[in-house]
């Protein structure tokens, strides 16, 4: 090659050389961006479920709705491990040798937002959770130190890795009880099989070691979903089936429901929480926005076409964004102007509407396939209040 | 009841069959006697569209028929397989998530297993999602969003998924 | 695991045991499929341009439109390596260590039509063409013996390999030319840069050495493509931008045009051959499908909507087949009663018409996203006449 | 005329341009001197939707702006980057083939360099296939049917393609 390829650069200098009154010959770069994701700034996770070893996210400027970049994820690609600074995120993947089959190999991928390169790998036990992407699959600790992964295999367990050490800490093991739910620095909660929640405490290294379990908070009757939402540092909210909300506080001894109603009422005519995510809070605001939809039980993932938004203090429904189109994931913005961001399962489409007034702002289309996860720019959770 | 024995009971719901010989029979070790398990069977790709079985009307190929009532994938009546068998080359996940659906031909519920066929990407036909008794990944014996190709000798790649008979419910 | 197994094991037993007057309980099984791949069946190419990791073949049986199966490719999936007895195929693969990225390996794999099982892996040199997927990209021998891979890196090569022993046999340089067309058992074709054609000669094992060269056989102002189509055992018919055809046949010293005229005539308004895959040959009648649109020259990869149908003996043509919709691969089935397919890139739907009489029989729906190569089951060369 | 000095002149019409120095540096080893090299610049992603450079007309993010005359796949204008600037994270291919489109604001033809990025799986935006004078495969230079994320470090995985302006034709 480097014969050819010497007469091929000097041909392309010869041509080049000439700059006449015409276009000027121009430089080819690469782009880069802000050391921190702006408060505007989406990722938005496209499963691929069509083509599932072809998964990605999508970084959008919701500002103007512009396609800032993208990262390839792997076999079932799930949320990202966004560091709350927002100068670093985590990408976990599912990769095999064949690319359906062969070898199986798990990683944790640093990323820095700036250049959006992959750099430091952290192999992890080949046991990550394969299947529809939700909030609790995979975080990072409130400090970024740490990466957290639910495990199913059907076992479960949970793997830390050491993100600044770029190592694993270990797998422990979390039988009967699944996701990861952080509530302050160094502890999560989980939920278990019978409707009980665990907490999980993990020492200044990151090794976990069981906490206490509460009783059962929820009946097979009515079970809480898996699509909680944080509403404090060491505070979830879960909503059930009948759209029932049980706020989760796990900064004591054991899991403990600190609040609960009903976001329906006692004359639901149907009304239900339904989708992937189906909500969002804005924490300075102190608001919870809400995927509704009319529907039995069997509709908790059905897409919804509105967007009720209550204040949490007083619960009351304050206001209601009646989306131009269904939607299966929302999110907010976190910063005083906020954006609400909705996408539907199957439809290649981000809408962003101004959460203040619900007016539709703009749409950024041709996503990709099958969008699950929205993740804004993070807040930082000490900012969260308990 | 203990932490352990409500996950053996989860398993012992989901797992519900021997399907995979050799996954099953690899875990169990020298514990289970191989005599006692039907050989894994093979039939031939029928030439014809999918029809209902014996017994059974609607169309397998179609998201409303009645097995399919807490399925969440591609139908293998679509792709290669049909209500109870995977497609060519593919391999059937030993465990899996199961639901209770109403046969209208008779007005009995069964419990259907849902196994995945596993070990080539997805097959993209006939993608079905209903829900009704499905549950939360927590409760994974009955949870249609996990990718149940697990236990399987050719990795968690999913194709397609079946709709199996296991018995009348209850 | 082996306790909960048994466990659950145990109570799957337990849960199946009663049969009563109800449905009998299931046992679930695996398809299989005839030993050697039916006249009426076809594998079709799904490149996943949006998704290139993802790339698969579907098997279809178009006698009845049912999907049969199919087979997981690897980056930029390319044409099955189908043995011309039809129970095996090869699948030529490229895969990264990381999905997008990584370590590269370039692998072909045998696969049993029977079964549709990956056996034998044979690691080839990493060099694979990357790009839309053509006949002369990769092939077997007459004989099944061996795999021809053609290499674009880009320098150009040719990858030998040979599948009864699972080995490579070489790499084997051909500077200036390139893809791969057989022309008998030893021996194949390439187009070269200047127009002119190469042949290149196999020994018993497979070793290439480098054979004659003819003249230029087209200009550069009215170029070949590279959509030829095999028309006898030692012959390749080639079309330019404009619609002229060669007939180049590789039995002699060098490639040597024994035909020439244009399918257009004298005032071709416009009608060219267009498309990803525009022609076909069915060989035991003699019968050559072109697909056809009207446009100017840089419209040679446009869809079209006519088949124009040629007597290759008296170059008369004899039928036009007005397609449903438009297309931009088309092939026909080898036997006695041919199926004309039908795909276009970008709809996920094949086609099937009755080639006789031009009637459109059905479709298969649902095929992925970017259809490129027909595949219907091969003919046995020595079946080709010269 | 011999056959490796055709390859030659292929080679160097298509390669064109020093856009990945590292990749060319490293084949020609130290045959070449750094030094005349322009360092590979960096830009900050523009906070705006795409818009025509000066001296031209038309919108680099639609298919029909004048510089895709001979391009074929996603605009990189659509996937966070530009005509001639590839998404973040992404690397450019250093040899590539190229065109000869006129410019319609002042009438005259301009090679065309449609230098892909590479290292991140298919953006999928905006996909573009035109083939005004696009070559065969087997003449490289100028056929967009070739995957061109050759010679990177990153390997071929495709993400999208610029097209920068190398200067006038002729």
């Amino acid at each position: 090659m480097s014969r050819l390829s010497l007469i091929a650069l000097c041909a392309a200098i010869a041509l080049v050389a000439p700059a006449r009154a015409e276009l000027q010959a121009e430089q080819l770069s690469v782009e880069t961006l802000p050391e921190k994701l702006p408060a505007h700034w989406v990722w938005v996770n496209d499963v691929a479920f069509f083509n599932m070893a072809d998964g990605r996210a999508y970084l959008i400027d919701a500002d103007n709705g512009r396609f800032v970049g993208m990262v390839s994820g792997g076999y079932g690609h799930g949320s990202l491990g966004l560091d709350p600074r927002g100068d670093r995120f985590v990408v976990p993947a599912t990769f095999y040798s064949r690319g359906s089959r062969g070898d199986r190999t798990d990683v944790l991928t640093l990323y820095e937002t700036k250049n959006l390169t992959p750099g430091t790998e952290i192999i992890i036990p080949a046991k990550k959770f394969s299947g529809i992407p939700f909030v609790g699959n995979s975080t990072l600790t409130d400090d970024g130190r740490f990466a957290l992964i639910y495990n199913f295999t059907p076992e479960q367990s949970v793997t830390v890795a050491n993100l600044d050490k770029g190592a694993v800490v270990g797998e422990f093991q979390t039988p009967g009880c699944g996701l990861i739910y952080p509530v302050g620095p160094r502890r999560f909660m989980m939920q278990c099989g019978d409707g009980s929640m665990q907490l999980a405490l993990m020492d200044a290294e990151g090794k976990v070691t069981p906490g206490g379990v509460s009783k059962p908070l929820w009946t097979q009757e009515d079970l809480a979903t898996e699509k909680a939402v944080r509403v404090g540092e060491s505070r979830w909210m879960f909503f059930t089936y009948n759209s029932q909300v049980f706020i989760v506080d796990g900064a004591g001894k054991e899991p403990r429901v600190v609040d609960q109603w009903s976001l329906v009422g006692p004359n639901p005519d149907g009304w239900r929480v339904g989708g992937l995510q189906p909500s969002a809070y804005h924490t300075a605001q102190g608001r919870l926005y809400v995927l509704m939809h009319q529907g039995g039980p069997e509709t908790r993932k059905d897409p919804g076409k509105q967007v009720w938004v209550f204040d949490l203090r007083t619960r009351k429904k304050i206001q209601q964004i009646d989306l131009e189109t269904t939607a299966t994931s929302i999110a907010v913005s976190q910063d005083a102007k906020p954006l609400l961001y909705a996408t539907e399962f199957g439809v290649p489409t981000l809408n962003i509407y101004d959460a203040a007034s619900g007016k539709k702002l703009r749409a950024v289309d041709q996503l990709g396939q099958t969008l699950t996860v929205i993740q804004p720019a993070p807040v930082q959770p000490a900012a969260m209040g308990r | 009841m203990t932490r352990l024995d409500r996950i053996a009971e989860i398993l012992a719901r989901q797992a519900a069959r021997a399907i995979s010989r050799r996954s099953i029979l690899g875990r169990l070790g020298a514990l289970a006697s191989a005599a006692s398990l039907p050989a894994l069977p093979v039939a031939r790709a029928s030439a014809q569209a999918a029809k209902a079985p014996p017994g059974e009307t609607g169309d397998p190929a179609s998201c409303d028929y009645w097995r399919y009532c807490a399925i969440d994938g591609f139908l293998c009546s679509c792709c290669g397989g049909s209500v109870s068998s995977c497609p060519p080359g593919t391999e059937p996940s030993p465990i899996t998530w199961v639901g209770t659906c109403r046969n209208p031909a008779d007005g009995k519920d069964y419990v259907i297993s849902y196994n995945d066929c596993c070990g080539k990407a997805a097959c993209g036909r006939c993608i079905c999602n209903r829900n009704e008794g499905d549950t939360p990944v927590y409760q994974p014996q009955g949870a249609n969003d996990i990718n149940w190709c697990l236990g399987t000798q050719s990795g968690i790649v999913y194709n397609c998924s079946t709709a199996v008979v296991l018995g009348a419910a209850g």
